[in-house]
């Protein structure tokens, strides 16, 4: 019991980050369920982190009325930006999420009422561990709750194959929408939860490389289940301490062990660790049915 | 007359692909259409379920104008379609490829899931229950908890349709159904086509294998560069000289 | 069906791995007399990398010769040094390595204010002291009563430097650039448009660039568009050689003096920016070229040591690092915290490389600043 | 008048600069259809390499740039063999490929800092002789315009290249139909290898020249400009050589004429991607680009 | 000269040729034949080495080619022509004549241009036009010629007559008689039976992935076994 303490009073923050990095990533899940390549989810916590900053420090709201009007707010810009951009696939939907994310950090950075580059400093710490972990567990338990309902299957058929989707008759643009919608909703809560950890937040913790570490979660963990992306934040943000731990020096070499993990992991596990845990004696042989299709 | 075509063009980048084609199909009938590679066959299809928009002329689903609108809206009157190429949703199982089809049919709120209420529990049996009767339909049953990507071409053709079937179509769109498959595929697909055809299912098929379509169409309409060279029965259409000519090439009595 | 197979187990396995891991770490510090366990949280990788490179060759350094000296000193540093990749949230997980892992008797660093702001508060709360030997931003030490800094911040630096400027120079108009989404450069910019102020000198034109540009000839373009008596930058070294560079190549004169802050104390500068450089004042903490004995020999023996000139991050590190070990002596502890933060808070003029000193009340650096100028390629006291 | 001149020639020569990085990664991606992120740390090698061998080698510049360029160009065979070519038969090969690309990414900038050091370097003074040219406000100086003039003729040059020359007919054949490049007889793998050697050797040389510029090198420098080298491929059209120059000019003539125009340069950043997301969801295709857009 | 051996060819769980050999001698045009789908296009990619052959053995020239790359088969001669035409549509007519002999020396390459420029004026006329603006026949005819641009030994068509209106299928044909005059051996993969049987000495016939016939072309031309293959029993 004395070791657990131990681990928790060195570890504890690292805990806290896990469950914050892992909501984040099942932000980008959402988003990815349903087939759509996004890196908005940086600038979604961003905005949901700021106003709910911004409401408990200057406004005096409680806690959890700032952290839901900031995931409110975020889900509704999620809403306006993913109308338009949702007409683009793959990369350019990418690019497209990515330069409103850079948009968004820039506006951050000049307003006054972010603090610009210090951040916003002194937001009362508020999130607990069980708060985060509740979150946590809601929201995994929802999105794995809507595998089955008429949003889930939309999500997963969309995913597979929009046009045979559309030709069921599912209505793509909207389900779509929805998706990224829900995502930004999620990735605003995260932020406002993270918001309230550290007694401050700056526009660099929304930038261009944590919206990348988001999809690196997503895919490492691997996004066939709604519990890959966990399992990927889990283990990316834990990481560093685990090479720290195991006595890799600090510094680059630390960094490029980092990276070499990630590229084994791509290389090895397409699926993602998700696939190391699937049940073997379910057959998974066959090429993608595009190349069977294509020669025929 | 549950379809009418009306004199559709479809243009791609200068080329016609469909040049004032007409057609008509009547409600509960086999309706094949047949004709050469690059004939326009899988454009007509794809403009008949909204994937893409006709260039000109008009398309009515029981007398109501429907061209150009989207694939989900036509889905939602009653139109399902198969692909030549095949799109089942290769991670998902059979049954879950044929729960997904239910998706026009099928109620699944989110709340009574979330909640575990057992109304969704049995909403969702049942939904079960109808996706394995659509694969018995196209016997696969025994298939039903495999990965779609782990199944043999024949199996793969089923299964979209059963996917099909799901959303309980007044018209099916079928693309070459039976292509690829050995004798007996052939033959069970087409008691299939005919049972569906006995409830009064509406069907427009293409097809290259000439057995199958002339033992089960009751009409025929062939294509030949994005255009109607006949229309009519079995009989009619394969002792129709253009048709042999288009099908076989020129013959020496011809050149 | 499929979430049939999602087993949470897994992760609980996982975890489990983890905390027996995690468990080999905390193997505890062995006790002996006055060894002295200072953690060094520093940036060795990520954005600030460059700085807590520097950082960590200037505290060795001290360390080296602290420990080369044990018998006379009577006391051994064993410093932990650890990387925090630039990242609040891995700077925090370092401070509870070092509070509840290491047991160190007291932290040095993090490099970066904006950790700072984090990390600082967890070792109040644990009552662990902290010097902060590059934080520069607002508000640090007022964390709380276990939080010191030996940087002086640009709060300091830069009125005194503009008064100078005034005084000397006769600047009446100047033009603002700064760097305005990073905590440092930002809250040079703040200093200064307080002191301008304050100093009654006019701002013609604020422009702003980001970390990592490298071309700044469109706003130099615009200042020089408004002829400003001269330019007041608030940048790090690295943009600050590039600015400096272009600012003469796109023929802004040499008579319209580039004025800066801490950020420009370093030989970066004058390696980087060469010829460019010439009659460019800063403010600063540390006067590179004086010729106090103890500066002089830092200089000498981190040059012969690391192959080139220390610059202000490595002396402040270095500068620490001493006084560090002078709490932990006069506490004759290394373990008891709070006689450390006591024994640190009555250090009065002590000679370091920084000069004479002493912790304010606020537990802020105490010692003069130094308005430094460019001359023949080198740092000169400006003035003299 | 002055002021707006000296502007227009400062945003055609940050323009070239944007060019000059972006016409590798362009390359690659009209070939491959995938992102190399790894592009940056490339560029980033490239810079840090030729110095290293003209300071501690000793070497002339004139030797050092040659020998560094095709370092780099070894480093993009390596790139493709190590984290592109395994994964080149996956249904998901430009979502894995982008994520492996960044591992190769870490391991890269990881291996600067570990081989070059975290401090910001130049080339020792005189490297190359810098004339600076005065008419009235306006400066100019020689080694801006031969930074414009390698930017131009490495377009023209690899424009004809690709129109000319045997091999670069081959990358156009493989960029459109690779299994009909095969039906030709091109060896598509090596086709495929080359360009990589290619695109990175051209990554190297962009990094030398903007190291050689702008007086400073570190292992971070690719990060401010890989954003910005995604932002000019999309302007100019993804895969077309003259767009990405082009592209790299319009980028760089935006930032400057928005600081020009607004008179501050806060919202530098903010304008060139609020331009960027108008072009992605106005005209997905880019300025030049002819290609339909592609699925995920 | 082409000699396939129980030839199969299978995607993932799909076997599309099965156990499939048949041969093609020097200086003679062999057409397989078959419905939609019956693998006469994988018996080609197989040939070609653009798809590997799950079990069998090809032999060309008396050498087995079974495991040389695609690139490499070329260089030995063994070209063909893709379904659909398949010229690449963004450059223009001459450089995919140039393509076309990518792996010989470039000199040749570019006197075999002007030759072929003058055997197929209209190729000669539109060279400076992308081969994506070209009528369908013309890709055809430009396909062709890119595929004789590699010298080949044995040329692979793969249904030259697909999409084509009437007239431009018979200059086709006419080029391949030509072809046939000039001593190239050609194996041809057609769904217009007539047409292929005419200008053929040999015919294969497919049906799902198995060789159901064979025979000369004029023997199987008077077959109804074929119009029953294409056309069903109703014929």
């Amino acid at each position: 019991m004395e070791a657990l303490g131990q681990f928790f009073a060195i570890y504890g923050s690292l805990v806290n980050f896990i469950g914050i990095n892992a909501l984040l990533a099942l932000s980008l899940y959402l988003t990815l369920a349903a087939g759509q390549l996004s890196l908005g989810s940086a600038a979604f916590a961003a905005i949901g982190g700021y106003t709910a900053g911004i409401l408990t420090m200057k406004c005096g709201f409680p806690f959890l009325l700032s952290v839901a009007i900031g995931s409110i707010l975020s889900g509704l810009v999620g809403l306006v930006i993913g109308l338009p951009v949702l007409r683009l696939r793959g990369v350019f939907l990418a690019i497209a999420t990515l330069s409103f994310g850079e948009v968004v950090r820039i506006i951050v950075l000049n307003l006054d009422i972010t603090g610009g580059a210090q951040g916003l400093v002194g937001i009362p710490n508020l999130t607990k561990t069980w708060g985060i972990y509740l979150t946590l567990a809601l929201a995994g338990y929802s999105i794995a709750r809507l595998r089955r309902s008429r949003a889930g299957w939309c999500f997963e058929s969309i995913r597979e194959d929009e046009t045979a989707a559309a030709a069921m008759g599912i209505n793509t643009t909207y389900y779509k929408t929805l998706a990224f919608t829900l995502g930004a909703l999620l990735a605003g809560l995260a932020g406002g939860l993270y918001a309230h950890l550290n007694y401050i937040i700056t526009p660099r913790e929304f930038g261009f490389s944590v919206a990348v570490d988001l999809l690196i979660y997503n895919i490492v963990g691997g996004v066939r289940c709604w519990y890959g992306p966990m399992l990927g934040a889990f283990l990316l943000t834990a990481l560093p301490e685990i090479l720290r731990g195991t006595g890799v020096a600090a510094g680059p070499v630390r960094m490029a062990a980092n990276g070499l993990i990630l590229l084994l992991v791509i290389l090895f596990l397409p699926n993602g660790l998700v696939s190391v845990f699937t049940r073997p004696g379910r057959p998974q042989a066959g090429l993608p049915p595009a190349a069977v299709a294509e020669e025929v | 007359m549950l379809l009418q075509v009306r004199d559709v063009t479809r243009t791609f980048g200068g080329v016609k692909a469909l040049d004032g084609v007409c057609l008509e199909v009547e409600k509960g009938g086999v309706h094949g259409l047949i004709g050469p590679n690059g004939a326009g066959k899988t454009t007509l299809i794809n403009i008949l379920s909204g994937i893409t928009a006709p260039s000109s002329g008009e398309v009515l689903l029981d007398g109501q104008a429907v061209h150009g609108l989207p694939a989900h809206r036509l889905a939602a009157m009653g139109v399902a379609r198969t692909f030549q190429n095949i799109r089942i949703f290769p991670a998902m199982t059979c049954l879950e490829n044929v729960m997904a089809g239910q998706h026009m049919v099928a109620s699944r709120p989110f709340f009574p899931r979330l909640f575990c209420l057992p109304s969704a529990r049995r909403r969702e049996k049942d939904q079960r229950i109808e996706a394995l009767a659509c694969l018995r339909r196209v016997g696969i049953e025994a298939r039903a908890d495999f990965p779609a990507k782990a199944l043999s071409y024949g199996e793969r053709r089923r299964l979209e349709i059963a996917r099909a079937l799901a959303s309980r179509p007044r018209l099916l769109l079928l693309d070459e159904p039976v292509a690829g498959m050995r004798q007996k595929g052939v033959q069970e697909m087409g008691r299939l086509v005919q049972s569906l055809a006995a409830e009064g299912m509406t069907l427009l098929l293409i097809e290259h294998n000439m057995a199958f379509v002339m033992g089960l169409c009751s009409r025929i309409t062939v294509l030949n560069f994005g255009r109607t060279l006949t229309t009519g029965n079995p009989e009619q259409v394969s002792h129709h000289s253009e048709v042999i000519e288009a099908y076989l090439g020129v013959s020496e009595s011809h050149a | 069906m499929r979430s049939n197979h999602c087993r949470s187990g897994v992760l609980a396995t996982l975890f489990l791995a983890f905390i027996l891991l995690s468990g080999q770490l905390c193997t505890g510090a062995a006790a002996a007399v006055l060894e002295a366990k200072i953690g060094l949280a520093l940036s060795m990788t990520g954005g600030a990398a460059a700085y807590g490179a520097t950082q960590k060759q200037g505290a060795q350094l001290a360390v080296d010769e602290i420990n080369a000296a044990t018998g006379a000193a009577g006391i051994k540093v064993v410093p932990v040094f650890e990387d925090d990749a630039s990242q609040p949230q891995q700077g925090i997980t370092v401070f509870n390595k070092f509070i509840n892992g290491d047991k160190v008797a007291l932290i040095i660093g993090p490099t970066l204010s904006n950790t700072a702001q984090v990390t600082d508060r967890i070792a109040q709360q644990a009552g662990m002291p902290v010097l902060a030997v590059s934080n520069t931003a607002k508000g640090i030490t007022e964390i709380g009563d276990y939080i010191f800094r030996d940087s002086l911040t640009e709060m300091i630096v830069i009125p005194y430097t503009m008064k100078i400027a005034r005084e000397k120079l006769g600047v009446h108009k100047v033009a603002v650039f700064y760097g305005n989404d990073d905590a440092f450069t930002k809250g040079g910019y703040d200093a200064f448009k307080k002191a301008l102020a304050d100093a009654h000198i006019e701002i013609v034109t604020e422009q702003t660039f980001a970390k990592g540009d490298r071309d700044f000839s469109p706003q130099l373009t615009q200042i020089k568009g408004k002829n400003p008596d001269a330019i007041v930058v608030s940048a790090l070294v690295e943009e600050a050689s590039g600015i400096v560079i272009q600012a003469r190549q796109l023929g802004i004169p040499a008579s319209i003096p580039i004025i800066g802050g801490n950020g420009f104390n370093s030989p970066a500068l004058l390696a980087n920016a060469g010829e460019a450089a010439e009659g460019v004042m800063m403010g600063a903490a540390w006067n590179a070229s004086s010729i106090l004995p103890l500066n002089k020999k830092f200089v000498e023996a981190f040059t012969a040591k690391y192959g080139h000139p220390p610059d202000q991050f490595a002396a402040q590190a270095y500068a620490g690092v001493y006084l560090a070990c002078e709490a932990v002596k006069r506490a004759g502890s290394a373990t008891d915290h709070k006689a450390i933060r006591k024994a640190m808070s009555e250090i009065k003029d002590l000679d370091t490389v920084l000069g004479k000193f002493s912790f304010t009340p606020e537990r802020d650096a105490d010692h003069t600043p130094v308005v430094q100028v460019v001359k023949g390629g080198k740092f000169a006291v400006f003035g003299e | 008048m002055d002021l707006l001149a000296q502007q227009l020639i400062n945003g055609l020569f940050i323009g070239s600069v944007y060019g000059l990085f972006a016409v590798g990664y362009t390359l690659v991606f009209g070939v491959l259809d995938i992102l190399n992120l790894a592009h940056a740390a490339v560029f980033t090698l490239g810079g840090l390499l030729a110095l290293w061998l003209v300071e501690t080698a000793g070497l002339s510049l004139w030797l050092a740039f040659p020998a560094s360029v095709l370092a780099c160009g070894v480093l993009g065979l390596i790139l493709d063999r190590v984290a592109f070519a395994p994964l080149r038969q996956r249904a998901d090969s430009n979502f894995s490929g982008l994520i492996s690309s960044i591992a190769m990414a870490i391991i890269f900038e990881s291996a600067a800092l570990g081989l070059f050091g975290a401090r910001t370097v130049r080339f020792p003074a005189h490297t190359v002789s810098v004339h600076i040219w005065r008419w009235g406000g306006i400066s100019i100086t020689s080694l801006q315009v031969e930074i414009v003039a390698v930017a131009l003729l490495l377009m023209v040059g690899l424009t004809q290249f690709l129109n000319r020359a045997r091999a670069g007919k081959a990358i156009r054949a493989v960029a459109e139909n690779d299994r009909t490049a095969r039906l030709l007889g091109i060896h598509v793998d090596g086709i495929i290898a080359f360009t990589f050697f290619i695109s990175s050797a051209l990554g190297g040389a962009a990094g030398i020249l903007f190291g050689l510029y702008f007086d400073s090198l570190s292992p971070d420098m690719g990060r401010s400009i890989e954003l910005k080298g995604l932002a000019v491929i999309i302007l100019g059209g993804m895969g077309s050589i003259p767009g990405a120059i082009i592209g790299g000019l319009a980028f760089g003539l935006s930032e400057v004429l928005t600081v020009a125009i607004t008179g501050t340069s806060n919202l530098r950043d903010a304008v060139a991607f609020t331009v960027l997301f108008a072009v992605l969801i106005l005209r997905p295709s880019g300025i030049f680009g002819r290609r339909k857009m592609r699925e995920a | 000269m082409l000699e396939i051996v129980e030839l199969t060819v299978a995607y993932g769980p799909l076997e599309v040729v099965r156990r499939v050999s048949f041969q093609v001698k020097k200086g003679t045009v062999v057409t397989l034949i078959g419905p939609n789908g019956a693998g006469k296009t994988s018996i080609l990619n197989a040939v070609s080495g653009v798809v590997p052959a799950r079990r069998g053995r090809i032999l060309f020239d008396g050498r087995d080619i079974t495991r040389l790359p695609a690139h490499r088969r070329v260089s030995e001669g063994l070209v063909q022509v893709p379904e659909g035409r398949q010229v690449l549509a963004g450059m223009t007519v001459r450089e995919n004549l140039e393509l076309g002999g990518y792996r010989r020396p470039i000199r040749e390459v570019m006197q075999d241009v002007v030759r072929m420029e003058e055997r197929f004026p209209i190729l000669g006329e539109r060279r400076q036009m992308m081969a994506g603006s070209l009528s369908g026949g013309e890709q055809q005819l430009l396909a062709i010629a890119r595929g004789m641009m590699a010298r080949p030994k044995l040329l692979l068509l793969d249904e030259p007559s697909l999409g084509l209106a009437p007239k431009m299928v018979q200059a086709v044909f006419e080029t391949i008689a030509q072809l046939k005059a000039e001593g190239l051996t050609i194996l041809l993969v057609e769904q217009n039976a007539h047409l292929a049987l005419a200008s053929s000495s040999h015919a294969y016939v497919l049906e799902s992935g198995k060789m159901v016939m064979d025979g000369p072309a004029q023997t199987l031309r008077s077959e109804a076994a074929i119009i029953s293959a294409y056309l069903g029993q109703a014929i």
